[in-house]
C-alpha cells in the first residue's frame, strides 16, 4: 500500500493532474460562490428577529466551519507526511495554512460585524467567537514555524508537529471555553441559533458553503503548485516543463 | 600478546545498501553502499559538505530521513533500537562536555549511563585514563575553564575508557584528530590499533592521513566508491 | 426579489453597512489570496528561468 | 518436572526484569541528579522565573485601585497568568545548553529509551521551575487579599497545572532549539496550547471563591496532566530529533 501511496503522491503526478484540474475548479468555485452570495443577499428572506443583518450568516458560518475543517485537514496531511515521509503531503499541509488563516480572519470579522447591530458592541467574549480567535492563534503558530526555518524540510516537519498537537487541542479548547463561558455568564443574546433556519434560507447557505470549500480547494492546489516549483526546482521533469512552457 | 577478546559475540557486520540522502531538496549523496565487519577501519573521505557527517548520523540512527537501509548483523538498525545503540560510541564535532561540571563529573556521568560500568574505584580509574592524554592534573577543574584543545582531549578520553572496559564494539568518530598535537595523534593511533585488534571496528572521518595497520576501507563521498586500501 | 426598489436594497433595513462590509471583506480576502498565489508563481518562475539561463551560460 | 522448569523460567524472567529495571532506574536517577545539580548551581536558571512571578504580580495592584475587594476579584487571574508566563520564561533553559554542547545528542545514543530520559529532564525542569512557582504563589495570593479557600484551590490547580505547562512547553522548546530568536516564537507557539490549562486553573479558583464545587475542574486538569504525561515525551523526542539533524 505504501508504495502506491508514494507513487501516487509524487509531486510530478500531482502537478500535471492539478494543472489540468485548475480551470474547472476555478470556474465552478467562482460561479457557485457568486450564485450563493447573490441568492443570500437578494433572494433569501430576512430574519424576523434580526432583520437584514442575518444575511451575514451566509458568509460567517461557512467560513467558520471551513476554517476548522481546513485545520484538521492540515493536521492529517502533516501526520501522513511525518509518518510515511511523503513529500507531497508536506507541501499540501503548508498550503492549507494560508487559506485556513484567511477563512478564520473572515469568520472573526464577519462575526463581530454581525454582532455589532444586535449587541451594540463590536466584540463580545462569547464561546464561539473566542474559540475562533484561539484557532486564529493556532494558525499563526503554524505559519510562524513554516517561515522561521531556513531548511524547508525541517520547517515543514516542525509545523507538522504543531498542527497535530493543535488539532488534539481544538476539542479541549472548545470544552474549556464553553465551561468558562457558563462560569462567568456574560449577559449576551445567543445570536447564532436564535432564529430557526427555514428551507429557503438553507439552500443559499449550502450553495455558499460549497462555493467557499471549492475556493479553498482551488487555493490549496495553487499554493501547492508554487511549493512544488520551489522545492522541485532541481528535478529534470520540472526543467523540461519550464522549457516547453507547460507550466 | 593476549587481548581479552570482546565478551560480546565476536562476529558482527554493518552493511549499508544504496543509501541516498537529500538535504533541503538537494542531493547530498546517492546509492552509497558499504560493508564492514569486525576488525576493520572504514575511512570516510570527501570535501566539506559531501555528506560525511550526515552519513555518520545515518549510521548512528539519529538521521532517519534517508532512503536505502542499514543492517547490523542482517537486521535493520531501526528495529534493533536499544540493542544497536549499546554497540557503538559516537563522537561528533561537538565535545558533549557540560561546561558547568568538572572533568571527572562529566566522564563519571557518561560511565554511569552505560550498561557496563562495574568499576569499583571509578575516580582513580578515570584519573589513570586522563593521564594518557596528559589531562590528569585537570580532574577537578570546571570544564568552562578549559581550552578548546583540552576539551577535545577530555572528550577523547571517553575512547580510552571505552577501550579499557570493552564498553563498545564500534567507534563512529567525526574528525577525532582535530586540534591534537603530534604526541596526542600518536597515542590515539595506537589506541585505535589496540581497539581494532580486540575484534572491534572504527568508522572514521578525518582530513589528516591516518596509518593504522589494520584492514582499512575507504568510502569516498559523494560518488561513494567503496575500496579496500 | 426581497426588495421592491434599489433604494431599500442599499439601505438593507439600516443594517446595510454591516452586511455589505462583511461581504466586501470576504471578497477582498479571497481575491487577495488568489492574487498572492498568482504573483508568487510568477516570481518563482522568473527566478527559475534566470537561474537556468545563468547556469546555461557557463 | 515441568513445574520445576516453569518456576525456574519464571524466576529467570523476573530476575532479568528486575535487573533491567534497576539499571533503567539507575540511569534515570543519574540524568535527574545531573540536571537538578546543574539547574540549582546556576543561580539565575531557577531564580529568574520567581523574580518574574513576583514582579508581575506586584504590577497588578500598581495598575489599579488596590482596595481589597477590587484586588481579590482580580487575584486568581493575575496569579495564574503570572505563573503561566514565568513557566514559559523558564523553558529557554530546558534543552538549550545541552543542545549547544552536544550532550543532548549523546543522550539520544545511549542504549536506554530516550523518551524516558527526556521525561526525566522535563521532570527535573519542573522541579527547578514549576514547583518553586507553585510554592511562591501562596504568599503572593495573600498579598492580593485572596480568601483562604481560594488559596487552597490555587495551590492544587497550580500543583497539577504547572507540570502540564512544562510538558507542553517541552515540545515548543524542542521545536525552537535551532532558532535564534526562539523565545518570542515559543510564546506564539505555546500560548494557544496553554489556554485550556489557564481557563480550568483560574476558573476553579474563582469557582472555589464563590463557593461552587471544583472537583470536576480538578479532575479535568488531572486528566489533561495524565494525557500529557503519556504523549508529550514521545512528541518531544520526535521534535528534538528534527532539531538535531
Amino acid at each position: 500500500m505504501i508504495t502506491i501511496l508514494k507513487k501516487l503522491g509524487s509531486p510530478k503526478w500531482f502537478y500535471h493532474f492539478s494543472h489540468k484540474l485548475t480551470p474547472w475548479i476555478a470556474f465552478f468555485s467562482i460561479t457557485v460562490l457568486f450564485t450563493g452570495m447573490i441568492w443570500g443577499l437578494l433572494f433569501a428572506p430576512e430574519d424576523y428577529l434580526q432583520g437584514q443583518s442575518f444575511r451575514i450568516f451566509y458568509v460567517h458560518v461557512p467560513t467558520a466551519f471551513l476554517a476548522q475543517s481546513i485545520y484538521i485537514a492540515m493536521a492529517i496531511f502533516s501526520f501522513i507526511s511525518l509518518v510515511w515521509r511523503i513529500k507531497l503531503t508536506e507541501m499540501l499541509s503548508k498550503s492549507c495554512a494560508t487559506i485556513g488563516i484567511s477563512y478564520t480572519f473572515i469568520a472573526l470579522v464577519t462575526g463581530s460585524l454581525w454582532g455589532a447591530p444586535t449587541w451594540g458592541t463590536w466584540w463580545i467574549w462569547d464561546a464561539r467567537l473566542t474559540s475562533m480567535l484561539l484557532l486564529f492563534f493556532l494558525y499563526l503558530g503554524v505559519i510562524a514555524l513554516h517561515s522561521n526555518f531556513e531548511n524547508r524540510q525541517t520547517a515543514a516537519k516542525a509545523a507538522g508537529i504543531l498542527a497535530i498537537i493543535g488539532v488534539v487541542n481544538i476539542p479541549i479548547i472548545k470544552l474549556s471555553v464553553n465551561w468558562w463561558n457558563t462560569l462567568h455568564q456574560p449577559a449576551t443574546l445567543k445570536f447564532t441559533q436564535a432564529s430557526s433556519i427555514t428551507v429557503d434560507m438553507l439552500i443559499p447557505f449550502l450553495i455558499c458553503f460549497t462555493g467557499f470549500s471549492l475556493f479553498a480547494a482551488w487555493m490549496i492546489i495553487l499554493k501547492t503548485q508554487n511549493e512544488i516549483l520551489i522545492r522541485e526546482s532541481k528535478t529534470k521533469w520540472l526543467k523540461e516543463a519550464i522549457k516547453n512552457h507547460a507550466i | 600478546m593476549d587481548h581479552n577478546r570482546n565478551s560480546l559475540s565476536p562476529i558482527f557486520s554493518l552493511t549499508g545498501n544504496n543509501l541516498s540522502f537529500f538535504r533541503n531538496d538537494q542531493v547530498i549523496f546517492r546509492n552509497i553502499s558499504f560493508d564492514i565487519s569486525q576488525e576493520k577501519l572504514l575511512f570516510v573521505t570527501g570535501q566539506n559538505g559531501a555528506g560525511k557527517t550526515s552519513l555518520l548520523k545515518i549510521i548512528t540512527g539519529l538521521q532517519r530521513d534517508y532512503t536505502g537501509s542499514i543492517l547490523f548483523n542482517k537486521q535493520p538498525i531501526h528495529s534493533l533500537q536499544e540493542a544497536y545503540r549499546s554497540i557503538f560510541l559516537y563522537l561528533g564535532h561537538q565535545t558533549a562536555i557540560t561546561k558547568n561540571q568538572s572533568v571527572l563529573e562529566n566522564l563519571q556521568f557518561y560511565m554511569n549511563l552505560s550498561p557496563k560500568n562495574s568499576i569499583n574505584a571509578p575516580k582513580s580509574f578515570i584519573k589513570t585514563q586522563l593521564q594518557k592524554l596528559k589531562l590528569d592534573h585537570l580532574g577537578e577543574i570546571l570544564c568552562s575553564q578549559l581550552s578548546a584543545g583540552q576539551l577535545r582531549r577530555v572528550a577523547l578520553t571517553r575512547l580510552f575508557i571505552s577501550n579499557e572496559i570493552n564498553q563498545h564494539r564500534l567507534w563512529i568518530l567525526d574528525e577525532p584528530f582535530v586540534s591534537l598535537d603530534h604526541k596526542g595523534f600518536e597515542t590515539l593511533q595506537n589506541l585505535m590499533e589496540d581497539f581494532i585488534k580486540k575484534g572491534n571496528s572504527i568508522i572514521l572521518t578525518s582530513h589528516q592521513h591516518v596509518n593504522v595497520d589494520a584492514p582499512t576501507y575507504t568510502l569516498d563521498l559523494p560518488e561513494g566508491e567503496f575500496t579496500r586500501v | 426579489m426581497q426588495f421592491n426598489s434599489w433604494q431599500t436594497f442599499l439601505l438593507m433595513g439600516d443594517h446595510g453597512f454591516y452586511v455589505f462590509s462583511s461581504y466586501g471583506v470576504a471578497l477582498l480576502i479571497l481575491s487577495a489570496n488568489f492574487l498572492s498565489a498568482k504573483i508568487q508563481k510568477r516570481k518563482i518562475l522568473k527566478s527559475l528561468i534566470n537561474h537556468d539561463k545563468h547556469n546555461a551560460s557557463y | 518436572m515441568l513445574m520445576r522448569q516453569l518456576t525456574r523460567w519464571i524466576y529467570l524472567k523476573v530476575n532479568l526484569l528486575v535487573f533491567k529495571l534497576t539499571e533503567l532506574f539507575r540511569v534515570c536517577f543519574h540524568v535527574l541528579k545531573r540536571d537538578l545539580i546543574l539547574s540549582f548551581t546556576q543561580k539565575f536558571d531557577w531564580l529568574n522565573p520567581l523574580f518574574f512571578l513576583v514582579l508581575f504580580t506586584s504590577l497588578i495592584p500598581l495598575s489599579m485601585d488596590p482596595s481589597p475587594e477590587n484586588l481579590s476579584k482580580v487575584a486568581p487571574s493575575s496569579i495564574w497568568t503570572a505563573a503561566l508566563l514565568s513557566s514559559l520564561l523558564s523553558l529557554e533553559t530546558l534543552f538549550k545548553r545541552d543542545f549547544e554542547d552536544g550532550t543532548l545528542e549523546q543522550l539520544y545514543l545511549i542504549p536506554y529509551p530516550t523518551s524516558l530520559l527526556i521525561f526525566m529532564k522535563i521532570f527535573a525542569h519542573w522541579l527547578s521551575s514549576g514547583l518553586p512557582i507553585t510554592l511562591l504563589s501562596i504568599p503572593l495570593a495573600l498579598m492580593l487579599f485572596m480568601p483562604a479557600d481560594g488559596i487552597i484551590t490555587l495551590f492544587y490547580t497550580l500543583l497539577i497545572g504547572t507540570p502540564i505547562l512544562s510538558l507542553i512547553g517541552a515540545i515548543g522548546a524542542a521545536l525552537a532549539l535551532n532558532l535564534q530568536r526562539g523565545g518570542l516564537l515559543l510564546a506564539l507557539l505555546l500560548l494557544p496550547l496553554y489556554i485550556p490549562v489557564l481557563i480550568l486553573g483560574a476558573g476553579s479558583v474563582y469557582a472555589a471563591v464563590s463557593g461552587l464545587a471544583i472537583s470536576g475542574q480538578l479532575a479535568l486538569l488531572a486528566a489533561m496532566l495524565i494525557g500529557c504525561l503519556l504523549t508529550t515525551p514521545l512528541m518531544t523526542m520526535a521534535s528534538i530529533r528534527i532539531s538535531l539533524t
